[in-house]
């Protein structure tokens, strides 16, 4: 039982740090979500040279090789700085994907350019409720149709890996480029400062070459979206953290009624309650850390489905009660704690709910 | 003891209904139910169609032009409007200022300022807040001296609710800086186009400008528009803020709101099942009805004692406590209901005649802003901390 | 609408108060709990002189035929009180089971003497789990076999009305003389300080002629036990109320650091959220006792299960609470509140617990 | 990072696991797995066991007899203990009085009593909090009169649990009435045998004889019964309070209750289905368990800090609070588990042997009584309120 980290893990963690503090002020963050763009490339460039973007790609295409615990690090960073670049969905969830699932010539393809910046991939899974996604096998290859939604910075993205279903039930992932025949994206911001798209696809046609794996992937995907779970769970902690340390600072500094706010009783017993949460789910986030890539499945999902209900449960409180506790200010978007209520809002919806992960653990407990 | 209304009550409650099915144009009924953003022409459009009625004064006794209602009709009225989809009755003329007016001002000002309320004609926004008296308004800094037959004023107002439609302001100034904090303070009302009064928007986290600071400086303000006695706007601000909290739970909104909630959960389907019929997600929604159930009836115990004369007191604290925890669960669930389609931000379609491309309807696009917006239903009208601390003190005696 | 009560309701509360005021101390309860009978024959013959046993008694059996209104206010000083003697069981309960179902011979034999406070009849309804009594018709009459559970002073009960499935499914309710053979009773105090009994029945058997109503009387049943649990909200009612009554005079003369408890901030929101648990465990009390009589049974449901999830949550939250301001004083048996504590915990599970009536009124929605 | 025992702590964990099978005397184990009541007897069988065994000091260092285990090892020891069902280690004498005595007794103390505690020769029990002091416990009021080689004590202590057993109490006494509240105060060992010395029971709301009161007429204390030096107790008392929180979260314990919990909610049947499989029963248990989840490894991640001399520090207050709120969550959920059975009160049911006409098993009777012994988890050792201040105090610097 070991709870420090490495050398090397500490030294990840403190240029991150290092490199937002310098690079993403508040300011500078509101112009990049005001920008058309809503990333900033420099960033992008920034992150990669710093070898964050090969965290987790394999040695042999260049990467650091990391895991799960390397990327938590890098997330709560990420989570207190409110970055909106697509590292989780590029650099966590894509990379994963593809080094899970590609063949040699794929990761090659995709991974190097990926680790060094030159590539956004994005896994495009959710779907609007009731739909779809069909992949129908044609000579040489597939074609789809279906629709997938919120697919995070899908307008910047190079490559698009898309799941879908075959005839015969098999779910497959599928490299699509966005650029080609019969792909359209429907652009939009999302509430927390970040970009996604729909992605309506018509008859697009998937060479076999471009499919990752075989036969049914699902149970890769799971694997997949978990590491991107738990990754989450780590960008929450450093997003609740902040909360927290605003809510601190603020109430130390308002005064009303002759003293600082933060001197009456029922506020200073809030805090304490937000600080359990906080730390509560500092414990959970190791714990999906750690079990992300578990190899029993069900001692995975449950560990996971148990992280993102108390990292949910915290979201909740914790965005909620920093935002009471700043009264008005705390409600325009001219305060930090605004943006880290919508970006907790967010991160509570994402790779399923506090609802469904608590209903997935509880129906568990009869299994 | 009886729940039900009385036959006559009955009887007014479908003349509202009648009404309402009637007037309420259909583009702003439209909007309310979906949770839309409503312009200044659909607050000013209801004022006008109840005006023609003779309903513009809900809460207005007769001799002003009010309806003279009792406090059970006023709610009656209320909540049955707020279900039917209309507006809220911008609250700062009718609910604010006037009763003030009516209780403090002269003949003159009776004359000149209430009619242009009743008719729709006059905007106004409230002067409390600053940025530095929030909970604690007797700290409030903005000075007026007087000059002649003026009043010179100076400082800064904030959370300005709907300040930008604003043809008047009335405000909390210090006339009397020596004075202890609750003495010295006048009540002014200042035209909103008075050089030196300036509107800056705050933009909310829902990118929304529904509030203003409101700058002043070097305004001169004539000495008629002072209500009452100089330095006794203490006494004015404090019957001001009694007068505000009537509707204070917001029944009628929250059943609203409650059916919208239903229908979502009706049409939203997971696995291949309607979500309503989930039981984890089925417990909450029950929850929050039952919640307003108990509310309902303990809003119509409060406006029951106060028909008999018995003053309703701090047990108001307890209708705006659960009242903004009910509203603040409706619309957080409503975000649950509709899963990932929660996390698009749209604005635009908070707006009549959204036509964009995004093809889910308007219904999931709206409870985020809606959610996000109503954060502030626990801070502002007096902290939820703040009703809890009058009803320790008021009720308890601790 | 009108919350207003009339004059004789308003009397009839105030006498029943007075009444406990004078005759029912603390010191005297626990005497009447301690004892073996577990009750008061003194205050039965007190609350009958009253004619507060033929509340619910129909005038042609020289009963006051007053309603669930009246029964709330009574109960609601009963509440207040901690009264332990089975008023509910015998003048709510089983009274309005021979009201609705008893034939006249059946009323004028059980109802005149149950006001007069000479006989003490109960329900006997709840079983084990797993447990179904069953009632075989032989000639003349029905045998009855199984086993009902807590029914409150069955040892003191002149009279046993028990619920039993025929073989045709029908549910009946068939008059017991406890004292018959093949009636058994295991006799236990409650943790609120009453009594009750297991009834094991074996080849009991009831005359035609004590057999209440005709087929299956289920519904009424559900009737019956309705009126029960608006009577049960209101005695609640009084219990919540001097639990918070009883926590306020506590935290206002109890000194720590100086100054009396009740002036911590913490403490002082606390008991505002017991007061508005209290206030609003009132208007559904209120409701209960407007809805326990209307004929639309699923109208009567909702409102009934309504009201038991929001006083069964006061009486959690505030019976906690209200030990928990008490410090160490609260877990003791020396002070009401761990009485009122008790009783409340009973409160929430009688008629249904709060999750049970939550799930039934979840369940309405899509009904 | 990782969670994992080490092979070395796993293996240590089997050697406590085979001493729990071969050792733990199976009706202290049937009694504890039942939620039944432990006599005197019980726990000192159990400390006579584990002294045998050269385990009878857990916490203690070697040179005083204990086994000098790491503060993980000691956790480990403690929850294997606790699950597997043994009762918990009386802390009076082991964990509070003994750290007292080595780090401030003299050699002669050291002697005197540390040796009996080992061996379960000598129970203890506390004589800290009085009437008028609990929380703010430096108001004490108990009087020590130096009186040539004797203290004369008089003074009344409450909630002093199980001293009906007890041989030794010690106390907190003022020997300077004239210093601040916090000087003045000396800490005294006194044994029980004393004339002047009196326990009367307070009977809690379980009926149990648990706690007391202790009064003390005229005791006459030998002084080298005084620890340290005189009014200098306040500083031995936060020492021990200190010493009293580790293993505060009682993990191993909750574990234990909560397979209990699910073991119940399998057997009860509604509807024709096991409780756990009711969708609303099902995620209360699944709350606890993930909340105790999160707090175990909470609690190694304070170990884990310990163990590199990081001080615990306050983190102690979150294993306080959400240890009690866990503990008492799961006891209420087997309450509602065993529906209306929870209401029969058979305190006989509560200890070995009952064999009453009753037929319910012992497992329907005994949650309600530990449910109410239970409330007294959020208020002793500094209550959860005291502990929200001392988060926000020492952690949050508010």
């Amino acid at each position: 039982m070991d709870f420090t980290f490495t050398d090397e893990q500490t030294m990840l963690f403190d240029m991150t740090t290092r490199y937002l503090g310098n690079e993403y002020g508040f300011e500078k963050r509101a112009s990049i979500i005001a920008s058309d763009a809503g990333m900033s490339e420099a960033v992008w460039r920034g992150i990669a040279d710093l070898g964050l973007l090969a965290l987790l790609v394999p040695e042999e295409n260049g990467g650091a090789a990391a895991g799960p615990v390397e990327t938590m690090l890098v997330m709560s960073a990420f989570g207190k700085a409110l970055l909106v670049e697509p590292y989780l969905a590029s650099a966590v969830v894509a990379t994963s994907a593809i080094a899970r699932l590609g063949d040699a010539r794929q990761r090659e393809t995709w991974l190097e350019p990926m680790g060094a910046g030159d590539l956004i991939a994005i896994v495009a899974h959710d779907e609007p409720h009731g739909g779809a996604t069909r992949a129908t096998a044609v000579g040489g290859g597939f074609l789809l149709d279906g629709r997938k939604t919120m697919v995070a910075h899908a307008g910047r993205a190079g490559l698009l890996l898309v799941s879908a279903r075959s005839d015969d039930g098999a779910v497959g992932l599928f490299a699509v480029d966005p650029a080609q025949p019969g792909v359209k994206l429907v652009t939009y911001p999302t509430v927390d400062g970040g970009r996604a798209a729909d992605v309506v696809l018509s008859q697009v046609h998937v060479a076999d070459a471009n499919r990752l794996g075989a036969g049914d992937v699902s149970e890769d995907l799971a694997a997949i979206l978990d590491i991107g779970l738990a990754a989450l769970c780590g960008e929450a902690l450093g997003v609740l953290q902040r909360s927290l340390d605003a809510t601190i600072e603020y109430t130390r500094t308002r005064k009303q009624f002759g003293q600082p706010i933060g001197k009456f009783q029922a506020l200073r017993h809030r805090m304490a309650d937000m600080l359990i949460h906080v730390e509560q789910s500092r414990s959970m986030a190791y714990l999906a850390a750690v079990r992300a890539d578990e190899a029993d499945v069900a001692v995975r999902e449950r560990a996971l489905s148990a992280a993102k209900v108390v990292v949910g449960e915290a979201c909740r409180f914790v965005g909620q009660q920093a935002v009471q506790l700043h009264g008005g200010m705390g409600v325009t978007d001219e305060l930090d704690v605004s943006h880290c209520f919508k970006r907790l809002f967010a991160i509570e919806k994402t790779f399923g709910s506090t609802r469904e992960h608590l209903s997935r653990f509880s129906r568990a407990l009869v299994a | 003891m009886d729940l039900s209304f009385t036959a006559e009550d009955q009887a007014f409650r479908e003349e509202v209904q009648a009404f309402l099915r009637d007037h309420l144009p259909a583009g702003v009924r439209h909007k309310v139910l979906n949770g839309m953003h409503l312009e200044r022409d659909d607050y000013l459009a209801w004022q006008h169609a109840l005006h023609a009625r003779g309903w513009g004064g809900p809460s207005w006794p007769e001799k002003f032009g009010g309806t003279g209602w009792s406090p059970v009709q006023q709610y009656i009225f209320d909540s049955t409007c707020s279900e039917a989809g209309a507006p809220r009755l911008v609250p700062f003329g009718l609910k604010m200022v006037a009763p003030v007016i009516m209780a403090y001002g002269n003949e003159a000002q009776h004359k000149r300022f209430l009619p242009p309320i009743l008719a729709g004609e006059e905007w106004w926004c409230q002067g409390y807040s600053e940025p530095g008296a929030g909970s604690d308004l007797a700290s409030l800094k903005a000075r007026a001296v007087r000059d002649g037959d003026h009043y010179v004023v100076n400082g800064q107002k904030t959370w300005t609710t709907l300040g930008q439609y604003a043809d008047w302001i009335f405000c909390l100034v210090r006339t009397d800086p020596e004075a202890k904090p609750q003495r010295g303070i006048s009540f002014l009302l200042i035209d909103m186009k008075t050089p030196g009064v300036t509107v800056r928007p705050i933009i909310t986290m829902d990118g929304a400008h529904e509030v203003n600071e409101v700058w002043l400086e070097d305004v001169r303000v004539p000495v008629e528009n002072l209500i009452g006695e100089e330095n006794k706007g203490w006494t004015y601000a404090k019957f001001l803020l009694g007068h505000e909290r009537t509707n204070i739970a917001g029944i009628g909104i929250a059943k609203r709101e409650l059916a919208r909630l239903k229908r979502l959960a009706l049409t939203e389907v997971r696995e291949g099942r309607p979500l309503l019929e989930d039981p984890l997600f089925a417990v909450q929604v029950a929850r929050l009805e039952i919640e307003l159930t108990a509310l309902e009836i303990t809003n119509l115990r409060v406006l029951s004692a106060e028909a008999e004369n018995r003053a309703p007191g701090p047990e108001a604290s307890i209708l705006k406590i659960k009242g903004s925890e009910i509203q603040q669960g409706i619309l957080e669930l409503m975000t649950e209901a509709v899963g990932l389609q929660a996390l698009p931000y749209r604005r635009e379609a908070m707006g009549a005649g959204y036509q964009g491309d995004y093809p889910v309807e308007g219904h999931a696009l709206t409870p985020t802003m809606q959610y996000l917006n109503l954060r502030k239903l626990s801070i502002y009208g007096g902290s939820n901390e703040i009703q809890r601390d009058i009803i320790s003190q008021m009720i308890l005696g601790l």
